[in-house]
């Protein structure tokens, strides 16, 4: 029966103890990280998509507007 | 005539218990809780329909080949089966006990045995072997999460992460709830059970899920049960106890808009969070591994059809059998039981600890740090919950003050509750595993 | 010039037999049917080309390790394997016979001598073993099918039950023809075997191959070709039958238009005939539970993701593996043989009765209720075949009177048809099984 | 031989009569539910779908009839 | 305090080798090459993250019950999986020596030693038996590779062949290579080794891992990593080559327009390529057959659905699974060896021989027709790299005349390498299999 | 030794060698099946395809006609 509940006590202790330092850890590890990032890699990867997108939605919208195009035409004879 | 009464004597009606009745009457209303409540029904649908079929006399669908065997009780068989076992009893009740206590190579051999009889395992049985007892179900459904889930808001403001750890206390006060319980004499729960039990409070579904299919398969049912309906009753369990523990000046704290994150930090995060894991905790890394390994998908940008079919086809599939496999733990022999109660009792015990816990912990980062950087109510995201607790804590912030949108602030505690509970969940499978 | 040699006597030209050529023709025409008639594609692509893959000589894709060990016929190998089957001739045959009867521990023992003779299984033998024998596949495509279905016009008119249950009298017919062709010496089924043949009156893929697959595996290639292949003509058997067994004026009759049925209905119905089966025949509860399940997934609301994908993805994955496993079922020494043309035969003639006694019952009820309630034409697709058969009975009915719409009043019977079979099944396997 | 034939004439007669029995109890079953279904819970689930999905076909207009009416400025100039 | 050192010394950080963190840094590299330089991510993003897994200490995802049992080294498991063996020696190197060459039977002996001790496989040690050891990932994906495929450019030019069977001359120069490295003692590869490597310049992903896993499982990291990053290389290593043996004028020399091919043919193709197959080369039966199995359904046209899921959901969640089991194949202990640095190096010889092989094949069929019908770019397509090697063609031969589009023509050759390396895949396993 | 090299050697003479036998077998059964099938059926299903999906795209744009005539007419009161 104590064992039991030292047992449990253990793992509450050891437990939110690892819990902690881990995410301690990881705070550090992240802010460390995107500092790292955001000094020597700024946005470039978001600039591309945003460039090589871009196109696209361009050829969409001319797509777009050859349909209307042609429907507003019809709808106007 | 006699085949008349062989199906008569076959039938349902003929054979059915009163506990089976019961349990069928649960499984109606978890499904009425999922349809009509809207009480997580993704989940709650398949658990409700598997749990009636669970429990469907003479078909045996959640019992193994051997289960179905003493279950028909042919003398034959159970001299058989005890032999294979290594027991002298043919009592069908010694003979289940030796069964579900035996080592993998008895187990096997006793499966034969009951084989060569001519029993087969159930329908949700194979389901709950190949979906959970395998643990991949739930590592499936943790990268398809792993896949859905955005850190910008984490990685805007890193010190979130106390908040998620903080709320995990509800896991582990709740654990020492159950030894204690146990100590008392009031419920019967080894420290396996009591570490299952406590995962709860993680607020986190395929979490629970895994760590009860290692540490306590038997309270797998409840245990699963119980997570996700307190999941949805999030709005009606924080509420209270976020108000008692805060000031109305508090709750009125406006918090920083969020930096930009870059593309760049989000794809690193995933991978520096495994490695971690990797140096400190490798009992973590299936879960952990698998919810980056989603993420990672998620935002390196080249793989978009793998992220979209772990965010949709694969996590859908997983979900149906998952489901149908947890119904299957809730035949009434494993479910109705004074320990569901337990578990019932503990778990919404978990979820308001870790609620208080989380909150508590803003207050205090707010005090150390001498500011009022974070407005508490953020802080019961960190039981996870995702996204509703992070909804809560923005409805009940704009309740306060009108202006004041916490949601993506809450989202930060809300994504770091999930880690949290990945590694609480590792410390209790490395501890008591 | 000696691995020249190797190469030839290797080859396919080398060894092919002249039931392979057969059946690689057989596996050609299905897919003709399937491809240019237009003939249940999505079963019989499948089944087709799995079918030309299990006569590919040499490559043994469609044989179990025991088999390829057994095909290969060193001495040494039959020796061992005679030993782990408790025979002492070594004759290839033997073998093979004690093989096929052996009890699942002894089959276990064969199987590791012939693995560590080097042998194993064939692609298609493991997609048989994981799809169908384990019985996993046909489930998963009756929970799609049910997630497909709209018991709608089955609730507006619940008597039109009744014609899905006499439709079902084509099943236990042919179960007798089959059965008396036995006995007088014209083939030779047992009563198992009988049992199977007979649901392919049921106009059900899924319910076929799921019940041959329990009672009579060796038939099931001939059951699901059956089957399958019926389905596609039913709009070539139905008409002849239902015009000779109703006038034109009965042809005429108008249905009323079918009331609104509401949501909460359509919830209730997949959980009340769920209870139904638990309560009278356990047997039936994992096809017909399944079932159910799909169908409470399509209506409920709020899981139309799982639905979605039940209908969609999972479906397909499913049936791929399905048909290939079918296919397995169709090399040379297995389906070439006298049975096959008795259950072709059988499988018609049950097609046919289904009709007649579902076009009979609906005048049966005209009748007892006196008035003409019911246009006997909705009466033929009670044995399923959905939704060719309703398609079916509206078509002979615009015949008769270009107002008159009978599709929606066709798909109540239409589904009564598949729980029917389902329950004959269910039936079957108590039974017999 | 006799066997079997009486053995399939037993699974005709017992079959055929279980499948009756069964499917007239669910249409009892099925009368019932629809009755009570439809006294004590009449269709409030479609309505309130009616409401949900309102809005959002109307933002969907919106969104369609902005793109348009910036496709017809573009093309009317 | 106990428990701290407990959780220390089970940490990774105290646990991690060198050789762990030499093989962590490959995975990053892997993942870095996939997501900033667009190598094959699809297949690199998994085997990289899983690579990183497998190599995380003390977890032991990718081994075996048996070798994580070893690896733990209680002296009673030792004595129990060596009496298992059949071997005296209690050394852990020696039981997993004996563990590895064991036939089946053993192995399901040892197995269930270490179960009974409480070990059990790790999460991608499972993956890798399901989706690679079975054979049926590679197999899928070929299937979903197959309905991707058109091979219209292929039947409006047959002889395009041709230029497909000379570039599996990379393969078997590569296979003499390693031998030869083998004979002069450099490198120690068995002639199964020699075959797997040499299908690295086949070019194919899924035929290099399927002929790997059942030649050469050991390799199969190395193997699966050379053929896709090589593919992803082509761009880099297939111009100078083409350069080197084309003139000026061969690049410029234009090509007919393809002639329309039917939809029949398109229908037929598959069929007869699959009976081909079948008369001369069962071994090559699996993996040619699923791929013109996926074939037919994209041609066919009536059964898109099923088509739709092999080339969506079905090969991603393929892929996911594929990729994250020969990530299990990265461990230290498998990957850092002489031999995988043999492995890359004859992998980029063996894409630089093909790639020459299918450019000197065009030359000598313009000189032995006496005529300029074949740009010679489009012959070093033929090693496949599907649609890579085409592009790179088209590419080339733009630059020496800017109105000469060669996709199309080098789509025949590009698809014809598919069916020559899986043609080469099968005699390989019969001849070394 | 020797017989590892001779066995790569047999390997590549005999799987070159069957490569190509194959692949040569290939082009002839496909260009014999091409020129049947070009005999025989010519083009019967993809007719058949156009025609049917004609009525479908001619519905598809009807239907957005509709649309876009409600829409434009709404953006011109
Ligand atoms: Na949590
Ligand atoms: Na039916
Ligand atoms: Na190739």
């Amino acid at each position: 029966m104590d064992s039991l509940v030292s047992e449990g006590l253990n793992l509450m202790v050891y437990g939110m103890g690892f819990v902690f330092v881990f995410l301690t850890l990881l705070v550090f590890v992240t802010t460390m990280m995107s500092k790292l990032v955001n000094k020597f890699f700024p946005e470039p990867i978001v600039e591309q998509k945003a460039k090589a997108s871009a196109p696209q939605a361009a050829a969409n919208n001319d797509e777009l507007l050859a349909v209307m195009t042609a429907a507003v035409h019809k709808y106007r004879k | 005539m006699e085949k008349i009464l062989q199906l008569w004597e076959a039938s349902g009606i003929y054979n059915i218990s009163a506990g089976q009745v019961t349990m069928i009457a649960v499984g109606l209303f978890l499904l009425f809780l999922a349809i009509r409540k809207n009480f997580e029904p993704l989940l709650l649908v398949p658990i409700g329909f598997g749990g009636i079929m669970a429990n469907i006399p003479e078909a045996g669908l959640a019992f193994s080949a051997v289960e179905n065997a003493v279950h028909f009780a042919k003398p034959e068989v159970l001299q058989a089966l005890a032999a294979s076992l290594n027991i002298t009893s043919v009592d069908p009740n010694e003979i289940l006990h030796a069964y579900h206590g035996s080592n993998p190579s008895t187990h096997h051999a006793a499966t034969m045995v009951a084989a060569d009889s001519g029993y087969s395992n159930g329908m949700l049985y194979n389901f709950y072997s190949v979906a959970i007892a395998s643990g991949v179900a739930p590592l499936l459904i943790f990268m398809g999460v792993g896949a859905m889930t955005d850190f910008g808001p984490l990685l805007a403001n890193p010190k979130t992460l106390f908040l998620g750890a903080a709320a995990q206390f509800g896991i582990f006060a709740t654990v020492l709830g159950a030894v204690g319980l146990s100590a008392m004499g009031i419920m019967d729960f080894t420290v396996q059970d009591a570490a299952a039990i406590g995962i709860i409070g993680g607020a986190d579904g395929p979490t629970a899920i895994y760590v009860a299919s290692m540490l306590a398969p038997q309270l797998l049912g409840a245990i699963a049960v119980a997570a996700y309906s307190y999941m949805a009753l999030v709005p009606m369990i924080q509420p209270p106890i976020m108000r008692a523990l805060t000031s109305e000046s508090e709750r009125k704290i406006a918090m920083h808009q969020l930096r930009h994150v870059s593309k760049t930090e989000k794809i690193m995060f995933p991978i520096a969070l495994l490695i971690l894991v990797a140096l400190l905790l490798p009992d973590a890394a299936p879960l952990l591994g698998m919810f980056c390994f989603g993420n990672l998908m998620r935002e390196c940008g080249v793989v978009d059809r793998l992220s979209d079919t772990a965010q949709n086809a694969l996590i859908n599939i997983v979900t149906i059998f998952l489901g149908l496999s947890v119904g299957s733990k809730l035949s009434a022999d494993k479910f109705l039981d004074l320990n569901t109660l337990g578990i019932l009792l503990l778990g919404i015990v978990a979820f308001g600890i870790g609620t208080a816990a989380g909150v508590l912990m803003a207050k205090l980062m707010n005090k150390l740090e001498g500011g009022n950087a974070i407005n508490p109510l953020i802080g019961s995201a960190g039981v996870s919950a995702v996204p509703m607790a992070a909804r809560v804590s923005n409805k009940i912030g704009l309740e306060a003050n009108p202006q004041n949108f916490l949601l993506m602030h809450a989202m930060g505690p809300n994504v770091a509750g999930v880690i949290g509970s990945a590694v609480a969940a590792g410390v209790m499978i490395k501890f008591v595993g």
